[in-house]
């Protein structure tokens, strides 16, 4: 089973493992991504488009769940004004033994740092809103898997 | 040639609106002519498209370069490098 | 904060998430382990030493958690008695960014095979009980680590 | 030498006991000189250790090789190869 979503609603981790769960796999890996209070950051704001940005994540999906054989993917993604401490992302992957549900957690999230429409905006305490660059090191990351 | 421009992130920002119909001359033929073409349009074109090195596009849903031609597209969405995860 | 257990009682998954997740970390890698029902399996009974089970978890739980600079890590291993569906094991790394967090995590698993005092016994509905015979492949995942 | 012998998985199955006091004669120095006088004892030590590459050993809870010396200690637990996780 595949689950994709985009939601502008907060990401209910322990409702969607047993979600996910319901079949009962042998290995589940996952990945729980949330907003840091760094430097005073008090709002991360996700833009995305109305359309691409999930079917993008769908795409992903697909590909990792056949290139790894796995039983079960979940892949939500948020959207919209967060707080520190919110989850961004929730990736569970379920696979029959262990190496694959963990590489391809790992594919996914390095993925989504490059081929998802997604644009992260902070807000900081003093004032300060800035887009957030994308860095070097995610395209190395992701360049891995072709 | 009528067009559907979506516009995200900082270049949402510059320029003021989320998306526009825009009616480009028929010497626009390409992605890259047309992040030209906004840029010399107006001050918020200038701001938003003064890097073209920075943005990305897509037509109709699908990725594009530079190079790509528009013709026939319904919307072009234009955008800074992509930041999610 | 670094959480280790061995129980013979479930593994309540979300609960251990909920406790895991106190601190608001960044980045979460997690891995489940569930015993799979294949040809026929009706039990899996996982016997322990009584002290140095736990102690050996707790020492791969410290090295893991100096070696990534984890932020919190909950290590869960249920010994006893379990049938298909059930959780075996329950690994939780969190760190500031994902690539130690899922490295962490895979570090635990591969070395959660070889270092620790841990036997598997299965039996199926034929009326079969076998011991597990450690695999090959296990000991050259664990140690890629060194 | 009082001995506390502690037995695993199918170790613990063939000597038909968890655990046992043993007293194993001077000569028996090593971990693998235990496993050897455990094995010529009886049948059920002939079952549990016919195979001497397939047994693991902790002495007082630290893991011991074939040639670790057993004096002094007072618990010696022998097992087959672990398989968790």
């Amino acid at each position: 089973m595949i689950r994709v979503a985009v939601q502008s609603g907060a990401i209910d981790v322990p409702a969607e493992i047993d979600l996910h769960d319901a079949g009962g796999h042998g290995a589940t890996a996952s990945f729980i991504g949330r907003v840091r209070g760094d430097d005073g950051l008090i709002e991360l704001f996700l833009e995305h488009h109305p359309v691409m940005t999930e079917a993008s994540l769908a795409d992903l999906a697909h590909v990792a769940a056949d290139r790894w054989q796995l039983a079960a993917l979940t892949l939500i993604h948020r959207v919209g004004g967060m707080t520190p401490g919110e989850t961004i992302v929730l990736i569970l992957a379920s696979s029959r033994h262990r190496a694959e549900a963990l590489a391809a957690c790992e594919f996914l999230i390095d993925r989504l740092k490059t081929d998802v429409m997604l644009w992260k905006r902070e807000t900081f305490s003093d004032g300060r809103v800035q887009w957030v660059e994308p860095r070097e090191g995610d395209h190395a990351r992701a360049g891995r898997w072709d | 040639m009528a067009l559907r421009l979506a516009y995200f992130a900082w270049v949402r920002e510059h320029m003021g609106v989320a998306e526009e119909d825009a009616a480009p001359p028929a010497e626009v033929a390409t992605v890259a002519d047309l992040i030209g073409w906004l840029a010399a349009r107006d001050e918020r074109g200038g701001q938003a498209f003064a890097e073209p090195d920075r943005i990305r596009a897509a037509i109709d849903g699908m990725m594009a370069v530079p190079g790509t031609k528009i013709a026939g597209a319904g919307e072009v969405a234009l955008f800074p490098p992509v930041t999610g995860g």
